[in-house]
C-alpha cells in the first residue's frame, strides 16, 4: 500500500523490519539455527510440465518468511508438496533436520503443518464451524461430536480474526472473501508449529488484512513458523522478515528483508524493472454507456443508481461483503433483481439475461475464476474462444484455424504463460488462468467491461500490465467498471469511486478528491460522505 | 440443484445466535416438507376410503414400505459421498434366493444364521463395489450400472429358472415378516431403530460427518486428511450388506423367489431417497427424510391399489406424484430461503 | 502491453491436447473391441457374418442407437434422461390408438412428433427451470409416461399396421442391406457428430457440463440448452418408438420396457463421462458396433442367454477399467502395504488414527 | 383321474385325448431323419413354469426331442417381450433350426418371423400360447373355456355360489388370462348371487400381486372369493390370505403348481386349485415339433400320432392338439403330484 492507510501500515513495517534485525532467526547467517520445515533442491512436474525445477525454502521457529513469484513461478507447488498433497520427484524434505516423506495431507496435518491453500477448499454443504474443524472435532462420551464446543470455537477463532462470521451457517454462499477467513480460522484452529498461507489475503480489504497481520504476528510470538505469499509486496515488508524468491520453477534468493527494497524484490522475482505507469492520456469522459438506476434485490443490495460514461473508470469500492459482486452480478443479468432499471447504450436491458447484457456490448470478468471464468477441463483455446464463437464460426461450423488465432493473438497480448494452447486450462497457475479470463472477455470488445477483482492473484508486474491495459482500454472509448477490495489499486485506476456499505452507495469521490481515509471511512460508515 | 439452504448474511444482524436458530428451524422444516405431504396423502386417501387406515392395510404397507426404507438407507450413504448405487435391486435379489434356499432346505437353521448369510452376501458385493469405485476410480453409476447387470447374471445362473416357494420353508421364516408388536410390524420397528441409530451416527460421529465432507467436495476432503476412499468403501459395503439384509425379509414377506426377485428396486429406491431431500449430487440429507420418501412412494403405491384407480391408470399417476413430492419440496425450499432473504433485508434496514 | 512483454516461456511440447489423449485411447480402445468381437464372432458362428444376420442385428439394435445420440448429448452436459423407453413407449401407444381409430398415418406422425417433443419439453423444464434433479425427473417421467401408454391403450394390442409400414420396419433400404433404422441412425450419428463436435451449440454442450456456472457466465444458454436437448431426446424416442412399432407390428403398452439402461449403458462404454464434459459421437458409434455385436453373437451360440447380463455388465466393466487397470493395481498394492508400516520411515508420517 | 367338477371338453375345436386310441398314424420315431436340431423357444428364460415345461429333467420338451434321437436347445429373451424374444427365433433360424416350438408372447409381434421359418420349411409347433395363423400346430394345454368355467364352478361350491368376487390376474395385456377371465364371466352369469367386483393385475411379479391382493381385500371387504389363473398370482394371493383375518372367510381357487401350494392346501387356506402337467404340455409340443421335421407326421386335421409315454394324440380342427382336461388339486391329492 503506497499511502492513505498504508501510511500506518508503512510505519507497522518499518517496526517489524527492526523487530526482524534483532530476532534470533533473522539474517543470513541464522547462526545455525535448524529449520523446523524446508525443501532442499525440490522438483515437480507434471508430465512434461516442469512445475518446480530446483526450489529451496527453510522456515525457522518466530519468524514470518515470504515467498515471491511471478505466476507460475513454482509457489502453489511447494505449498503443495509442504502439504503432502504432492511428493517431490527429486530432492530433500526435512522437518527438523529430519529427512521425511509425508504420505497424504493427513500425514503433513500431523506433522504440525497447516495450510491456507490458494483456492478455498470448503464443503459448501457443511456448517462453517465443521468445516473447520472437521476430522478434528472436538469430543465428549463416547467419541461423539461437541457441537457446542465445536461453534464456541469457531466463535472464539473468528472473534481473534475480529470477523462476524455465523458458524452455525453452511459455507455455500459465503463470498470469496468470507471463505478465506474461513479458510484461515481452519489453519489457526490446528495449532501448528508450521503455517503456510498461499495467498491468504488475495480477497481481503484492508481491514480484514490488518486483523490477519495481527493474527500472525501473535503466531510468532508464540514461536510458529509462517509462510507467506502473496502479490503485494508492501504486506510483506509489512509483515515477513526474510523471503525466498523463485522464478520459472527455480530458487533465485532466499534473504532477510531488512534493507531489501521493492525494486530489488521485483528485479529478482521477472528478471528486469518493473513496468512503469504509462499515464494514458486521459480524454473528458463521453456519453453515458451504462446507466444503473434505483437498483434493489432484496436483502443484499438496495436502492444502487450510477453511472458510467465512455472512456471512464468507476471503482466500486468497499468492505468485503458489501454487495458490490452482487450488483455487479445482477447488471450483467446472473441474478434477478427486485426493482430498478439497467440501461447500456441507451436500451434498457433484460431483467437476469446476460445474452442480453452481452448483446448490449457489456463483458464481465468475474470474482471466482475457477468456479465463474473458467471451464477447467477445457483448453487454453477453448476458454478464450468461449465468449466469442458466434463470430469465429463460418456457415454454423467453428473455425478451427480463427479460433486457433483468436486465442493465440489474446494470450499474446496478455501475456498468458502456457505450454501449449490445447492444454485444459486447469494446467496453469492461478494468475495465468486468471489472464484467460480477462483474454475471453476482451477477446469480445466489448464497449462497458466490468472487472471484478480483476488482479486477484495476479503478480506485481503482470499488475501493472492489467493496469495500464484498462487505461488503454478507457482511451479507447471503453467504460469501466471495476470492482476492487485494493485501496491502491483503486486509487490508482480509478477515474471516480464510488463507495458501498452494506448494500448502499454511501458515498462517491473523483480521483482528486479521492483519498484512501475517506474512502475507508464511507466503507465502514464512521462518516456517511454525500454522495455528489 | 443442490437443494440447500443459503441465508444471506444479515447486515448487521443482532447476534449470530438467533440467526442460527431460525436456520435450524428451517433445516427441520425441511424433513417436516416431507412428513406434511404424507400426511396430507395419507388423509386424503383416508377420507375416500376409510379402510386405508384400517390395521391389516396399515401393517402391509408398513411392511411393504420397511424393505425400501432400509435399501434407502444404504443408499443414503452412498448418495451423501456423492456417489450411487444401482446394484441394490440386484442384491437384494440373489439374497433373496439363496436366504430362501436355505430357509428351505436347512430346516433346522436359526433365523439370525438366515440373517447372516443375506447379509454376507450383501456385504460382499458392496465390497467390491467400493473397491472399484474407490481403487479403480471409475464413476460408481458405472460400476454399479455394470454390476446391476452383472449380479442379475449370476442370480439367473444360480437360480436356474426354478423358484423357492413358501411351502418349503420352515414356518417361522415366513411368519417373521406377518408378527406385530402392539398392531406395529415388528419389522417397521425394527426398521424404524436401525434408521434412528443411522441418523444419530450420521450426526454425532467424526466418521459420519466425514460421509458428508466427502460428498461435499472431494478434494477438499482429501486435503484435510480425511480418508476418503476408505469412508467411499465404507458406504458401498454398508449400502450392499443392507441390501443383502432387505433380500432376507423380501423372500420372507413374499415367499415366491425366482429370478426377478428386485427387478429395477434400484430406481424406486434412488426416488425415494431424493423424494427424502438427500441432495443426488452428495454432501446433505439425512436418512430419515430417505426413509420417510420411502414410506411416502409406498404409501402411493397402496393408496392407488386400495383406492381401486383403474390399473390403467395407477402408473401414471404415481410418477404423477413422484414428481409433484420432489417439485413440491423444491418449492417449498426456494420460497423459505426468498423469505428468509426478504425478512434479513427488513432487520437490516 | 507492447509484444516485447511476451514471455512464453518454451516448453517441452505436449503434442495433442491432453484433454483429446484420452479421448484417443478410449476409441483406438473400442476399436480394438469391436474387431475382437466381429473375430469372435465368426469363429463361434459361421453365420455370423451372413448378410441375413448382420441386418437382423441392426434391426434389433436401430431403436437403441438412435435414442443413444441425444442421450450421449444431454449425458455430457451432465444430466440424464431415464425415460427415453416410456417416451418410446408412449409414442407406439399413440400409433396403436390413433391407428385404431383410423386416423391417416401422416397425421399421427404428426401428433407422435408434438408428444414426443413435449415429453422432453417436460423433462427439460423440470430440470432447468424448477431446478430439479434430471435423475429423479426423469425416474418420474419413467413412470408418467408409461403410465399414459397403458392409459391410451389400455391391455389392448394394435397390430393391422398397413403393410407399407410395417415393411420399412422388416426390409432394408433398397440396393443395401440396411435396416431404416440403422440408415437414420448413420445420418443421425453423421449430423449430431457435427453439431457437437464443430458448431457453438456443441461446444456449450461440453462447457456446461464441465461448469456450468462458468458457461452462464459466458453468456452461453445453459437453460435453453440443456431444455432443447431433452426435446430432442423426446423425439428420438418418439421416433424409435414408431420404428419399434412397425418392427414388431406391434403397439402394446409396455413396448421398450428396460430399454433406458441399455441406452446408458452404451453411452458410457462410449466413453462419456457421467459427470458430463467428456465424450464423442465416433465413440457412441463404436460401442453400438460392440453392444450389438457382442449381443449377436452371444445368441449365435449356446450361451445361456439369461446371462446376458453378465456379459453386458463385464463389457461396461472391462471398458472402463482397461485404461485404469495400472492404476487399480498400484492403489491395490498401496492400500495392502499400507497396513504394514513403511520401512525407513520416521515416526512422524505415520497414519492418521481414524475415528 | 381328477375329482373336481371341471367340465373337460366343451369346445368342439379339440377332440385330442390321452387315452389309447391306438391309432394309425406314422409314429415310428425310428423310421423317420433323426439327428435334427429343434429350437425351444418360451416366452422368456428364468419363468419356472417354463422351465418345467422346456426341461429335460423334469420330463419336458427337451427330453421328447431327446428321445428321439435329435438335438433340442432352450433359448430365449429375459423378458416376457416380443422384442426380447423375436431375437432368439431369428438367430435360432440363422443356425438351422429343423423345427421350432414356440409360446408366442404376443402372436402379432411375432408372425413376420414365424412365417419367415414357414417358408424356409422350418416346420412352428406353439404351445401354452398360440400364434394363429403363422404356425404348423398349437399345442393347447387346456381348452379355454373349461379353464374359465372350471374355475368359477370350483369358487361357487367352496362359497355356496353367492357372494362378491375377485380376479387376480396377470399382466393387463396377457392374452390367455384375458380369454379366461372372458370365459370366467360367460360362466358366472349362471350364478346370479356371485358377483365379479373387479378384476386386478400383478405382472406375475410377487411382490405386486402381493400388493394388489391387500389393495382389493381392503377395497371390497366384503369379497367371499378369488380366482387367480395365474402361478404367481395365486400364491401371492395364498399369503396374503395366510392369515387369521382371512383363512377360511376369504377362499381362493385358479391355476397352480401343487409343489407350490401344498403349505397353503394343508393349513386351510386353499381348498382347491387346477393345474395342466407343465411338463406334459412341452414333452407333446417337442414330441410333435421333432416329428412333424423328421417327416414322421404330417399335420392335418385327423392325423393322430403317439406321443412316447402321453400316449396317441389326434390333431383337430385348425391343426390344434388338446393336451387334455386340466387336473383339480385339493387335500385329498395333492401328495401325490410333484410339480
Ligand atoms: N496439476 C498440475 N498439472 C499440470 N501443471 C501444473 C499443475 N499444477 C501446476 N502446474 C503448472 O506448474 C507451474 C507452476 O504453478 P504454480 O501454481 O505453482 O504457480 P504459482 O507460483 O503458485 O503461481 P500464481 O502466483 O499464479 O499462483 C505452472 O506453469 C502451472 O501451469
Ligand atoms: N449465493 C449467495 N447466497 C447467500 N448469500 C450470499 C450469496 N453470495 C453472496 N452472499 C452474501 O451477500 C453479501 C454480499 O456479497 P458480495 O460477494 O456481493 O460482496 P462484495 O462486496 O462483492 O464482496 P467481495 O469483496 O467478496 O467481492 C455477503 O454477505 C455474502 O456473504
Ligand atoms: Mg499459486
Ligand atoms: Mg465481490
Amino acid at each position: 500500500m503506497s499511502d492513505g492507510p498504508g501510511e500506518g501500515r508503512a510505519a507497522g513495517a518499518a517496526g517489524e523490519a527492526e523487530d526482524a534485525g534483532a530476532g534470533p532467526g533473522a539474517g543470513g547467517a541464522r547462526d545455525g539455527a535448524i529449520p523446523v520445515l524446508a525443501l532442499e533442491h525440490v522438483s515437480k512436474s507434471f508430465g512434461a510440465v516442469r512445475a518446480v525445477i530446483d526450489g529451496s525454502i527453510e522456515l525457522f521457529g518466530g519468524e514470518a518468511h515470504a515467498l515471491l513469484g511471478e505466476n507460475g513461478a513454482g509457489k502453489s507447488t511447494m505449498v503443495k508438496m509442504l502439504a503432502g498433497v504432492h511428493q517431490p520427484d527429486g530432492g530433500r524434505f526435512l522437518i527438523n533436520g529430519e529427512p521425511v516423506v509425508l504420505g497424504g495431507p493427513a500425514d503433513a496435518i500431523d506433522a504440525g503443518i497447516a495450510i491456507i491453500y490458494q483456492e478455498p477448499t470448503l464443503f459448501p454443504d457443511l456448517s462453517v464451524a465443521e468445516n473447520i474443524f472437521m476430522g478434528r472435532q472436538p469430543l465428549r462420551s463416547g467419541r461423539r461430536i461437541d457441537s457446542k464446543r465445536c461453534i464456541a470455537a469457531a466463535d472464539a477463532l473468528f472473534a481473534q480474526l475480529g470477523v462476524r462470521i455465523d458458524p452455525g451457517r453452511i459455507s455455500r454462499g459465503l463470498s470469496i472473501a468470507d471463505q478465506q477467513l474461513v479458510e484461515i480460522a481452519k489453519a489457526l484452529s490446528l495449532n501448528a508449529r508450521v503455517i503456510v498461507m498461499d495467498e491468504p489475503t488475495a480477497a481481503l480489504s484492508a481491514v480484514e488484512v490488518a486483523r490477519l497481520f495481527d493474527v500472525i504476528r501473535a503466531l510468532r510470538a508464540d514461536g510458529a513458523a509462517v509462510l507467506f505469499i502473496s502479490h503485494r509486496l508492501e504486506e510483506v515488508f509489512a509483515i515477513c522478515q526474510s523471503v525466498t524468491v523463485m522464478r520459472d520453477g527455480r530458487h533465485v534468493l532466499t534473504a532477510p528483508l531488512t534493507g531489501m527494497s521493492a525494486a530489488e524484490l521485483v528485479r529478482a522475482m521477472v528478471g528486469r524493472d518493473m513496468p512503469e505507469r504509462i499515464p494514458g492520456e486521459k480524454r473528458a469522459p463521453g456519453e453515458v454507456r451504462l446507466k444503473v438506476e434505483r437498483l434493489t434485490r432484496e436483502g443484499v443490495f438496495t436502492d444502487v443508481s450510477f453511472e458510467v460514461r465512455a472512456g471512464e473508470i468507476v471503482a466500486l469500492s468497499g468492505l468485503v461483503g458489501a454487495g458490490r459482486s452482487e450488483v455487479a452480478r445482477a447488471v450483467f443479468g446472473i441474478d434477478r433483481y427486485d426493482a430498478g432499471a439497467v440501461s447500456a447504450g441507451g436500451r434498457r436491458l433484460r431483467k437476469a439475461s446476460p445474452t442480453s447484457a452481452m448483446a448490449a456490448g457489456i463483458g464481465f470478468v468475474p470474482e471466482d475464476r475457477r468456479q465463474q471464468g473458467l471451464v477447467m477441463e477445457m483448453s487454453v483455446q477453448q476458454n478464450v474462444a468461449l465468449a466469442s464463437l458466434s463470430t469465429l464460426r463460418k456457415a454454423g461450423l467453428i473455425r478451427a484455424s480463427a479460433e486457433r488465432s483468436f486465442a493465440s493473438d489474446w494470450a499474446v497480448r496478455l501475456s498468458v504463460k502456457y505450454g501449449q494452447l490445447t492444454d485444459p486450462v486447469s494446467m496453469l497457475s492461478g494468475g495465468n488462468q486468471q489472464k484467460v479470463v480477462l483474454a475471453k472477455w476482451l477477446g469480445r470488445q466489448p464497449s462497458i467491461l466490468i472487472v471484478d477483482e480483476p488482479t486477484r492473484g495476479i503478480d506485481v508486474s503482470t499488475k501493472a500490465d492489467v493496469h495500464n491495459l484498462l487505461d488503454r482500454l478507457a482511451a479507447d472509448g471503453i467504460a469501466i467498471l471495476m470492482i476492487s477490495s485494493e485501496l491502491p489499486e483503486v486509487l490508482r485506476v480509478a477515474d471516480r469511486v464510488l463507495v458501498m456499505r452494506e448494500g448502499r452507495l454511501t458515498a462517491a469521490f473523483s480521483q482528486a478528491e479521492a483519498s484512501a481515509e475517506d474512502i475507508m471511512a464511507a466503507a465502514t460508515g464512521q462518516v456517511e460522505a454525500q454522495a455528489q | 440443484m443442490t437443494a440447500t439452504l443459503a441465508p444471506a448474511r444479515e447486515p448487521g444482524s443482532p447476534a449470530p445466535a438467533s440467526s442460527r436458530r431460525l436456520a435450524e428451524r428451517v433445516f427441520r422444516i425441511r424433513e417436516f416438507g416431507i412428513v406434511a405431504v404424507l400426511i396430507v396423502f395419507v388423509a386424503v386417501t383416508a377420507g375416500i376410503q376409510p379402510r386405508f387406515l384400517s390395521s391389516t392395510n396399515v401393517q402391509f404397507v408398513l411392511v411393504d414400505a420397511t424393505i425400501y426404507a432400509l435399501l434407502a438407507l444404504g443408499e443414503t450413504l452412498v448418495v451423501i459421498t456423492r456417489n450411487v448405487d444401482l446394484s441394490v435391486g440386484s442384491v437384494l435379489g440373489i439374497s433373496a434366493f439363496l436366504s430362501a434356499r436355505l430357509a428351505s432346505q436347512a430346516h433346522g437353521l436359526p433365523l439370525p444364521v438366515v440373517f447372516l448369510a443375506g447379509l454376507g452376501i450383501g456385504l460382499g458385493f458392496g465390497v467390491v463395489n467400493g473397491l472399484m469405485v474407490t481403487l479403480g476410480r471409475v464413476p460408481s453409476l458405472v460400476v454399479t450400472l455394470a454390476t446391476l447387470y452383472i449380479i442379475r447374471g449370476i442370480d439367473v445362473l444360480v437360480v436356474g429358472g426354478t423358484q423357492v416357494v413358501p411351502s418349503s420353508y420352515y414356518p417361522s421364516f415366513l411368519s417373521m415378516s406377518k408378527a406385530t408388536l402392539a398392531g406395529v410390524p415388528d419389522l417397521a420397528i425394527a426398521v424404524a431403530v436401525l434408521v434412528a441409530l443411522g441418523w444419530y451416527a450420521l450426526r454425532t460421529f467424526r466418521s459420519g460427518r466425514e460421509l458428508y465432507a466427502v460428498g461435499s467436495n472431494p478434494d477438499a476432503a482429501r486435503l484435510a486428511g480425511i480418508p476418503t476412499g476408505r469412508r467411499v468403501l465404507f458406504a458401498f459395503a454398508i449400502s450392499g450388506a443392507i441390501a443383502g439384509v432387505a433380500g432376507v425379509l423380501w423372500a420372507s414377506r413374499y415367499g415366491t423367489v425366482d429370478s426377478t426377485a428386485g427387478t429395477s428396486y434400484e430406481l424406486q429406491v434412488v426416488a425415494a431417497v431424493v423424494v427424502g431431500g438427500v441432495a443426488i449430487f452428495g454432501g446433505s440429507g439425512s436418512v430419515v427424510g430417505a426413509a420417510i420418501g420411502a414410506l411416502l412412494l409406498q404409501t402411493i403405491n397402496s393408496a392407488l391399489y386400495v383406492l381401486g384407480v383403474s390399473p390403467n391408470w395407477d402408473q401414471a399417476i404415481a410418477g404423477f406424484l413422484l414428481i409433484l413430492a420432489i417439485a413440491g419440496d423444491r418449492f417449498i425450499l426456494v420460497r423459505l430461503t426468498a423469505s428468509l432473504r426478504r425478512r434479513s433485508a427488513r432487520r437490516g434496514a | 502491453m507492447e509484444p516485447d512483454d511476451v514471455r512464453r516461456r518454451p516448453r517441452p511440447a505436449l503434442g495433442r491436447a491432453a484433454l483429446a489423449r484420452p479421448f484417443l485411447r478410449w476409441e483406438t480402445g473400442l476399436v480394438v473391441v469391436v474387431i475382437v468381437v466381429a473375430i469372435a464372432g465368426s469363429a463361434l458362428s459361421p453365420e455370423f457374418f451372413t448378410a441375413n444376420n448382420l441386418f437382423n442385428l441392426g434391426l434389433n439394435t436401430g431403436e437403441v442407437a438412435i435414442m443413444a445420440l441425444p442421450m450421449t448429448l444431454i449425458i455430457i452436459t451432465g444430466e440424464i434422461d431415464l425415460s427415453v423407453e416410456s417416451t418410446l413407449g408412449m409414442s407406439s401407444a399413440l400409433l396403436g390408438v390413433l391407428w385404431a381409430d383410423h386416423w391417416p398415418m401422416p397425421a399421427i406422425f404428426v401428433v407422435i412428433a408434438v408428444v414426443g417433443a413435449a415429453a422432453g419439453a417436460v423433462n427439460g423444464l423440470l430440470v432447468t427451470r424448477a431446478g430439479l434433479p434430471s435423475l429423479a425427473v426423469t425416474i418420474g417421467t419413467l413412470a408418467l409416461y408409461r403410465g399414459i401408454a397403458l392409459i391410451l391403450l389400455g391391455p389392448r394390442t394394435v397390430a393391422s399396421f398397413p403393410a407399407a409400414y410395417t415393411n420399412a420396419g422388416t426390409t432394408a433400404i433398397p440396393h443395401t442391406d440396411l435396416p431404416y433404422s440403422i440408415g437414420i441412425f448413420i445420418v443421425a450419428a453423421v449430423i449430431f457428430g457435427v453439431v457437437l463436435h464443430a458448431t457453438p451449440f456443441g461446444r456449450s454442450i461440453y462447457a456446461m457440463g464441465d461448469n456450468a456456472e462458468a458457461a452462464m457466465f459466458s453468456g452461453l444458454r445453459v437453460k435453453r440448452v440443456k431444455t432443447s436437448l431433452f426435446v430432442i431426446s423426446g423425439l428420438a424416442s418418439a421416433l424409435a418408438g414408431v420404428l419399434f412399432t412397425f418392427r414388431l407390428n406391434t403397439a402394446v403398452q409396455d413396448n421398450g420396457t428396460g430399454l433406458s439402461l441399455d441406452v446408458v449403458a452404451i453411452v458410457l462404454l462410449a466413453g462419456v463421462s457421467i459427470f458430463g464434459g467428456k465424450g464423442s459421437i465416433a465413440g457412441v458409434f463404436l460401442a453400438v458396433l460392440a453392444f450389438a455385436g457382442l449381443q449377436n453373437a452371444l445368441l449365435l451360440t449356446n450361451f445361456n442367454q439369461e446371462a446376458m447380463g453378465l456379459v453386458t455388465g463385464g463389457l461396461l466393466l472391462v471398458s472402463v477399467f482397461v485404461p485404469n487397470a495400472a492404476m487399480f493395481v498400484r492403489q491395490l498394492r498401496r492400500a495392502v502395504t499400507r497396513s504394514a508400516p513403511r520401512p525407513g520411515e520416521p515416526a512422524l508420517s505415520t497414519p492418521r488414527k481414524d475415528t | 383321474s381328477s375329482s373336481g367338477s371341471s367340465s373337460p371338453s366343451s369346445s368342439s375345436s379339440s377332440s385330442g385325448s390321452s387315452g389309447s386310441s391306438g391309432s394309425s398314424g406314422s409314429s415310428g420315431s425310428g423310421t423317420a431323419k433323426s439327428g435334427l436340431k429343434v429350437f425351444v423357444i418360451p416366452k422368456n428364460l428364468g419363468n419356472p413354469y417354463f422351465t418345467t415345461a422346456d426341461s429335460k429333467g423334469t420330463g419336458g420338451a427337451l427330453a421328447a426331442i431327446g428321445s428321439l434321437g435329435d438335438t433340442g436347445t432352450e433359448t430365449s429373451g429375459t423378458a416376457a417381450t416380443s422384442a426380447s424374444q423375436i431375437p432368439a427365433v431369428q438367430a435360432a433360424i440363422t443356425k438351422g433350426a429343423n423345427a421350432l416350438v414356440v409360446s408366442a408372447t404376443d402372436p402379432t409381434a411375432l408372425c413376420p418371423t414365424l412365417n419367415g421359418a414357414i417358408k424356409r420349411k422350418i416346420p412352428v409347433v406353439t404351445y401354452d400360447s398360440d400364434a394363429p395363423g403363422c404356425r404348423s400346430l398349437f399345442i393347447n394345454q387346456a381348452s379355454t373355456s373349461a379353464i374359465g368355467t372350471s374355475e368359477v364352478d370350483l369358487l361357487a361350491k367352496e362359497i355356496g355360489s353367492s357372494g362378491d368376487i375377485g380376479i387376480v390376474s396377470a399382466a393387463a395385456s396377457a392374452t390367455n388370462q384375458n380369454a379366461w377371465i372372458g370365459f370366467m364371466k360367460q360362466e358366472l352369469t349362471k350364478y346370479p348371487k356371485m358377483k365379479l367386483v373387479a378384476t386386478v393385475y400383478g405382472n406375475d411379479d410377487p411382490a405386486t400381486a402381493t400388493q394388489v391382493t391387500q389393495g382389493l381385500l381392503e377395497q371390497y371387504p366384503s369379497i367371499k372369493g378369488i380366482i387367480s389363473p395365474t402361478t404367481v398370482g395365486i400364491l401371492a394371493a395364498a399369503g396374503v390370505l395366510d392369515s387369521a383375518k382371512y383363512r377360511g372367510k376369504v377362499q381362493l381357487t385358479g391355476l397352480g403348481t401343487p409343489d407350490s401350494m401344498k403349505k397353503y392346501v394343508s393349513d386351510g387356506t386353499v381348498k382347491a386349485f387346477e393345474l395342466w402337467n407343465p411338463a406334459n404340455l412341452g414333452y407333446l409340443a417337442g414330441y410333435a415339433a421333432a416329428d412333424i421335421a423328421g417327416g414322421a407326421l404330417t399335420v392335418k386335421p385327423g392325423a393322430t400320432f403317439k406321443a412316447g409315454k402321453l400316449g396317441t394324440f389326434t390333431i383337430g380342427a385348425d391343426n390344434t392338439v388338446l393336451l387334455g382336461p386340466p387336473t383339480v388339486f385339493d387335500s385329498a391329492n395333492i401328495g401325490k403330484f410333484n410339480f
